[in-house]
C-alpha cells in the first residue's frame, strides 16, 4: 500500500505555509476584504507563489517548477482550507498546472510554475471529472466564441486555459465578470469569449480530463485541512465557554458528537493521502482513489463546518466570527468538482456495484 | 350567538371595504374576534381556540385585513399568552389590544452573550429606585427591536440568590433614551437581529409581570409559547421548504440524480410525519397552555429545514455555487422562499439555534418527558453572584 | 384532517387487550415457548379471539363481527406489537379478514369474524401491497398446485386464502411446513399445494391486493407498540442501572438519543394513525397514508429496537433478556409487506416525485 | 542474519511436512519468530513489528502450521502484552511460550454484572491469605472459559480505597475446583461467552501481575490491546462483510434496487475509508504501546458491521425472514462469513458493546484525544464500599 504518512519535508514546508499564513491571512482581513473590491488577496499569492516557491511544486526543476509531486501540493490545500485564503492556488497551481502538463506545448509552463502567471481552468467549477464541458466554439483562425459561467479562480488570472472543440486554448485577453458567489473566500466569475485570439495547446481533452480528475483527488485535502480547523476551533471554544456552571465542552453529548466528527476527519486524512498519493504516483487506483476521497472528504467538510456553526451558538451565527467563511467553502466545495453522490455513483462502475435495472 | 354568527355581525357592521383597516382590526378586536380563547374584554370569548379557524376562514373570505401576524409574531406569541396568564387588570387593558392591532410592536430582551443556552445565568440588572428601577445590561438575539415600541424584558433584582430565583420579569419601554439598539449581522448578509445596550433604562413597577423574583418562572410560558408558535402551525401537505424542492425537482428533469431522488424521497417523508406530527398535537391541545410537545416539533423542523435546504443546494449544481446578495439588510420577518436556496440553507442553521437550541430541547424532552434524570449540577443553589464564569 | 386521536372506546379496547396480555404472556412464557413444538400461543389466541371478541372487531355485527372499523383493530395492534405476543392476529384478523371482507362469498366471514376458524393470506410475508404474487396454478376441478414459501401465521391457521389464477381461493388441507424464522414470535411457514382441494372466493385480486395495503398501513401499528416498549423498556433500565456513581440515564449522550427516539415515536403514533383512520374512513389520501406510515414506522421499530439492544449493554445481548424477541420481530417487520424502501419508493409516483431517467 | 534468513533457517532444520505441529510451533518461538517484536528468549529479536509480515508470508509459502490465532486472541491480544509489560521474569519464562504455541489457552475474567462499562467498579474480593490470595465473586462475558487453562483476572484486594486504587491483576488457574464456568446463550442463540463463579479460589500471590493495588494501571494496557485487536488487522479491499454483501449484489440481480443501491454504495465507501484509515494506523505505529486511535478504529468498524449486516437482510428480502439456526452451540471462535445474514444482523449488535461500548469509546476519544473535560464525578475519591449501588 501507499505511503499514507507525512515525510519530513512536506512537514516543513506545512509549516512555512502555515506561518505566513498564520501572519498575513487572519480572518478578520478577509472578512474585510471579501465584500470589498478585491476579493483575492493578490500580495498575498505572491508571497505563497514567489516567495515560498510553492506555485509549481509538482513541476520538473527542469521546466521551472520545485520538482516535488502532488503529495506536497496537498500538503498547501491543507493549510490553504485550514485559513480558507482568498488566494488562487487551486486554479492555477492545481487545475492549471495539472492541465498545462499534461500539454505538449510548453510556453505557459514556467511561468505558471514560477507563480509570474496566474492561471485557470475556464469550466465551471461544479464540472464533474467525466462531466460535459461548456459549449466554446473556435472560429476562423482559431479565435473562440461562448460563454462559460461560475469559473473559480478566474478574476486574478492572467491566462485562461479553455477547453473547446475537443481541445485546450490559452487565453489572455476574455471578459470576465464576477458573480456573487456562496463562498466568499473563492469567489466565481463568468468567462465571455467573442470570437476571442486563442492558441491551441491540445488538440484531445486528455489535459481537461486530468486537470478535472486532479482536481477533485486534491480538493479533498483542501477539505480536510478546512474540516480541521473546525474541529479544533470548536474544540477549543467548548473548552472555553461555561453553561450551566461548567465548561460546555464537559457536556456528553457534545463530546461523543465531536468524537464521532474526529472519527470522520481521522478517515479523511487517510483518504485524502491515498488520493493525493496515487495520483503523485500514477497508481492504477487513482480513478477508485480520487472517488472515495471527494465523496468523504465533500461531506466531512461540510458536517464539520455545520457542527462549528451549531456548537459556536449564537456566535457562530453572526457575520464578525469566522465560522460562516468556513461553512460557504465547505458547501461550495461539496458542489465543486461533482458532489460526494456524484463520486459515490462513480463507484457503482469502479468497484462492480452495478446500477439497477430500470 | 355562536362565533360564525359574531363574525357575521361583524363584517355586517363594518364592511372590509369601506372600512379604515386599524378601525377594523380594533372592532375585530372589541368583537372578541381577535382570539377567541381569550377572556371577554381582552379581544376573545373564552370559546376553545379550535373555534379561531372558523372566524379566519370567514374573515378572509371576506377580504378583511389581517393584522400581519408574522411582524407581531413575538407580540402574538410570547408576550401575549404571558401577559394574559400573569399581567394586572391593567397592564391586560393596557397591552393587549394595541399588541393584537400591530399598532405597537413588541420585541424579547431574554439572551445575553454569556446567558444563551444557560439563560438563566444572565447578568442584566434591575436595582429598585423609588416606585420603579433602572436597568443596565446587554441584551443580544432581539428581532425587530428597531421597529418595537415594547419590549418582554428579564433581568436580575437579587444576585444574591441563585440564579433562577433572583430573576424578574419586565416591560420595557423601547422609547427610553437608555436603549440603544444595534443590528446584528449575521451569516445570511442581513442583520435580522440586533444587540440591544440598557444603560439606566427606567421601568416602573406597574411594569413589572409576576411578583419579583419569579421571572424564571414567568420566562417559561414565553419561551414554550415561542416554541409552539415556531413548530406549531397547521401546514397543508408539501407547505414550507419540501414544497420549494419537490416543485424545483419536477421543474428541472436534467438535475435529477438517483442519489438526490432518495434524499427527495426522506425529506418528502419527513416532512409529511412532521405535518401529521404537527396536527395530532393540535387535535390534543385542549387548553391553551402548551407542553413539551411544542419542544419536540421545533426540534424536528429545524432538523428537516437543515437537510431539505442542504439538498436544495446539492441539486441546484452549479446554481447552487451562487448567492443573491450579501447586501446588509434589516428585514422585519424572515423570508425563507422569497429569496435563494443559498440564503435559505444559511438561515435554516439558526433554526436549531433560536428559541432554545435543539441540544437544549433534548434536554427538555429527556427530563420532562421521558423522566429521564438531570445530570449533576452544580450551579443551581449558589448565589449568582458567586457563580464561575 | 381526520381524527388522529383515541376515542374512550378505543381506550378501553387498549385496557382490556393490555391487561389479558399483561396477565397471560410475559416474556419468560412467550421465550419458554418459543423453541417448543407449539411457537403460537392457541390459549391466548381464543381469549383475545372470543373470550375478548377482538377476533372480528372492523367486521359489521350482521356478518358476526364487532361492527367497529380497522381503527380498533389497529389499537389491538399497538397492545401485541408492545407485548409481541405469539398469536395469529395479524393473519388472520387483519389479512384474512380484510381478504375475506372483499371477497362477494362471506361463507368463511363469520367463523372467522367471531374466532373461531383462524385464517391467513397465503403469500410471502415480504410481499409488497403492489408486489408480485406466488405461481400457483388452478387445476381440473378447481385444485390447486404450487408452493408458496414464508407465509406468516400459517402454521395455526385453519384455512388459508391462496392467491391463484388471478383470483382467491380457500383451502383447508395444504401441507404447512415450519421455517426456522428470524421472528421467533412469528413463526413463518411454507405451503405446498399438489393438486390441492379449494373453493372459488373471488375471481379478480381485488382482495389480496386490499389485504396486503391494510396489512402494510395497520402493521404500522404494531411498529408503534414495539417501539414505544423499547422506548419505555429502555428509559426505565437507565434509571436503574448505576455505573459510575450515577444512573445512566442521567448521561447526556444517552438522554439525547433517547429524546430522538421518542420523536420519531411521537411522530409514528401520528403517521400510524392517519393511516388507520384513511383504511378505516376509505379515504383518497389511503395509499400515500400507508406509504408515509409504513415507511416510517418500519425503520422507527428497528430503530428502537436496536437502541434497546445497545443501551441494555450486555443484559442485552442475552437471550434471557426479551430485548432479542422485540429486535427480531422488528427486523421481520421491517421487511414484511415492503420495506421501508419500497414504501418510499412508491411516493415517487404517489406525491409526483419522478424517478431519474436512465 | 535478518528475519528473512532466520527464517529459512528454522524452516531448513524443521521441515513443517515432517514435523509435528507442536514441535514445530516451539521451534519456531525458540527462533525468536513467533512475535518478533518480542525480546529475545520470550519468543521475540526485538526487532521492528513490521517485520513480523515477512516471517509470516515465508512461513505461509512453506505451508508451516499456525498457532490458530483466531482461539487464542485473548492469550496473544490481551494477555501476552499485558504479561510483556507488567509480569516479572519468572511470569514470562512460565506463561508466553504455551501461550503462544496454544498449549495453553487464556480467557479474561474482567466485566461483571454490575460493572460493565464502569469496569472499575468491580466488586469481585480477592483475600491475602499467607502467600496468596482467596477470589470469590461472578464474571461475566468471558469467552472461551470452557476451553481456557489460564484467565487473567481483575479483583478488589482493598474496598476501602476508591474504586480504581484498590484493584489488583492476578493470573487465575481455570482447573481451580472454584472456579465454576456456566455458558451465557446470546441473543443469536450461541453461547459464545461464559458466566465465571469464582467461589474460595486459591491464587499464589507469584500470579499477582503488578503491584498489589496497580490492578487498574495494568488493565489498561490489556484493554487498548483488545482493541487493536479487534479494530487493527490488514484487511484487502473488500475484506470483511461489505465483501460478502456486494458478491451477494453481484450474483442477485432481481434483488437490487435504487435505494438499497445508494446504501451499498455508502456502505462500500464507508468501508473503503475505515480500510485505508486502519492502514494509516498501521504505517504510524512505531512502538508496540497502542493509544486511543485502537477505539477510534473498534467504534468505526462496529458501525459499520452494523450498518452493512441491516443492510443485507434487507436486501434478502423474504430470504432475510429466515434464520439458519437457533440450537444453543458454544463456539470458540466467532465466524461472521460462515453463516447467514440473520446470523450476522444480530451477532454485529455485540461489536458495539463487547471490549469497551461506542458510548466509552467515543468518552475516551473526546478526553484522551481532544483534550474535552471530563464529566463531574463524585465517585472517583469515595472508598469503593462506600459508592452507591
Amino acid at each position: 500500500m501507499s505511503d499514507l504518512l507525512y515525510s519530513e519535508i512536506e512537514e516543513e514546508l506545512r509549516s512555512s505555509v502555515r506561518d505566513l499564513l498564520t501572519d498575513h491571512c487572519p480572518p478578520t482581513a478577509i472578512l474585510a476584504r471579501c465584500e470589498g473590491p478585491e476579493p483575492y488577496d493578490l500580495p498575498l499569492w505572491r508571497s505563497l507563489a514567489v516567495g515560498l516557491g510553492v506555485a509549481g511544486l509538482q513541476v520538473p526543476e527542469t521546466l521551472g517548477g520545485a520538482g516535488a509531486s502532488v503529495r506536497e501540493v496537498a500538503v498547501v490545500l491543507e493549510e490553504l482550507g485550514r485559513s480558507v485564503a482568498p488566494v488562487p492556488y487551486f486554479g492555477s497551481s492545481v487545475l492549471g498546472l495539472t492541465a498545462l502538463l499534461a500539454c505538449e506545448d510548453r510556453e505557459l509552463l514556467p511561468a505558471v510554475a514560477a507563480g509570474e502567471l496566474t492561471a485557470t481552468l475556464a469550466v465551471p467549477f461544479s464540472t464533474a471529472p467525466g462531466g460535459p464541458l461548456p459549449a466554446v466554439s473556435v472560429g476562423p483562425g482559431g479565435t473562440l466564441t461562448g460563454r462559460i459561467t461560475s469559473v473559480a479562480d478566474a478574476l486574478p488570472a492572467d491566462v485562461l486555459l479553455v477547453p473547446a472543440g475537443g481541445g485546450l486554448y490559452a487565453v489572455e485577453a476574455a471578459t470576465v465578470t464576477a458573480r456573487t458567489s456562496l463562498d466568499l473566500t473563492r469567489q466565481l466569475a463568468d468567462v465571455t469569449l467573442d470570437a476571442t485570439p486563442a492558441r491551441q495547446l491540445a488538440s484531445h481533452d486528455g489535459p481537461v480530463r486530468q486537470a478535472l480528475l486532479t482536481g477533485a483527488g486534491l480538493l479533498a485535502s483542501e477539505q480536510l485541512g478546512l474540516a480541521e480547523w473546525c474541529l479544533t476551533t470548536t474544540v477549543g471554544y467548548l473548552k472555553e465557554r461555561r453553561q450551566f456552571g461548567r465548561q460546555v465542552g464537559s457536556f456528553q453529548a457534545l463530546k461523543h458528537r465531536l468524537a464521532d466528527l474526529w472519527l470522520e476527519t481521522v478517515g479523511g486524512r487517510a483518504v485524502a493521502r491515498y488520493a493525493a498519493d496515487a495520483l503523485a504516483t500514477g497508481s492504477p487506483d487513482t480513478a477508485i482513489a480520487v472517488a472515495v476521497a471527494q465523496a468523504h472528504c465533500g461531506a466531512l467538510a461540510v458536517r464539520a463546518a455545520e457542527e462549528c456553526v451549531q456548537l459556536h451558538g449564537g456566535i457562530g451565527m453572526t457575520w464578525e466570527h469566522p465560522a460562516h467563511l468556513y461553512l460557504k467553502r465547505a458547501k461550495a466545495d461539496q458542489l465543486a468538482l461533482g458532489t460526494p453522490g456524484h463520486h459515490r455513483n462513480t463507484l457503482a462502475a469502479l468497484a462492480d456495484l452495478p446500477v439497477p435495472l430500470p | 350567538m355562536d362565533v360564525l354568527e359574531r363574525t357575521r355581525a361583524l363584517l355586517a357592521e363594518h364592511d372590509p371595504a369601506g372600512t379604515d383597516r386599524l378601525d377594523f382590526l380594533r372592532a375585530r378586536f372589541d368583537a372578541g374576534l381577535a382570539w377567541v380563547h381569550f377572556p371577554p374584554g381582552l379581544g376573545g370569548l373564552g370559546a376553545p381556540r379550535s373555534e379561531q379557524a372558523v372566524v379566519d376562514a370567514e374573515l378572509a373570505a371576506a377580504r378583511a385585513p389581517d393584522n400581519d401576524p408574522r411582524r407581531i409574531g413575538i407580540g402574538l406569541g410570547m408576550a401575549a399568552p404571558t401577559i394574559l396568564r400573569y399581567g394586572t387588570e391593567e397592564q391586560k387593558q393596557r397591552f393587549l389590544r394595541p399588541l393584537w392591532t400591530g399598532e405597537e410592536v413588541w420585541c424579547q430582551l431574554f439572551s445575553e452573550p454569556g446567558a444563551g443556552s444557560d439563560l438563566a445565568a444572565l447578568g442584566t440588572r434591575a436595582v429598585r429606585d423609588g416606585d420603579g428601577w433602572v436597568v443596565d445590561g446587554q441584551k443580544v438575539w432581539t428581532s425587530i427591536a428597531h421597529a418595537a415600541r415594547w419590549a418582554i424584558l428579564i433581568a436580575r433584582t437579587d444576585p444574591d440568590l441563585p440564579k433562577h430565583r433572583g430573576i424578574s420579569y419586565f416591560v420595557c419601554d423601547m422609547t427610553d433614551p437608555g436603549v440603544e439598539v444595534r443590528p446584528l449581522r449575521q451569516l445570511t448578509g442581513e442583520a435580522e437581529f440586533n444587540e440591544v445596550f440598557l444603560t439606566g433604562v427606567r421601568i416602573p413597577d406597574t411594569h413589572r409581570i409576576g411578583a419579583v423574583g419569579e421571572g424564571w418562572q414567568v420566562a417559561q410560558t414565553t419561551l414554550n409559547n415561542e416554541r409552539v408558535a415556531i413548530g406549531g402551525q397547521a401546514t397543508p401537505r408539501e407547505g414550507g421548504l419540501i414544497g420549494v424542492v419537490a416543485d424545483t425537482w419536477r421543474a428541472r428533469p436534467e438535475l435529477r440524480t438517483h442519489e438526490l431522488h432518495q434524499r427527495l424521497l426522506k425529506g418528502w417523508l419527513d416532512a409529511e410525519v412532521i405535518r401529521q406530527t404537527g396536527e395530532r398535537l393540535r387535535q390534543q391541545l385542549t387548553s391553551g397552555q402548551p407542553g413539551p410537545e411544542g419542544a419536540a416539533m421545533k426540534l424536528a423542523f429545524a432538523r428537516l429545514a437543515q437537510e431539505l435546504s442542504g439538498l436544495e443546494v446539492e441539486l441546484l449544481g452549479e446554481e447552487g455555487l451562487g448567492y443573491d446578495d450579501w447586501t446588509m439588510t434589516r428585514p422585519e420577518v424572515v423570508d425563507f422562499t422569497g429569496r435563494e436556496a443559498g440564503y435559505r440553507y444559511l438561515r435554516a442553521k439558526g433554526n436549531s439555534i433560536e428559541g432554545g437550541s435543539s441540544e437544549i430541547l433534548r434536554n427538555v424532552i429527556a427530563e420532562r418527558v421521558l423522566g429521564l434524570p438531570a445530570e449533576p449540577r452544580t450551579d443551581k443553589d449558589l448565589p449568582w453572584k458567586e457563580l464561575p464564569r
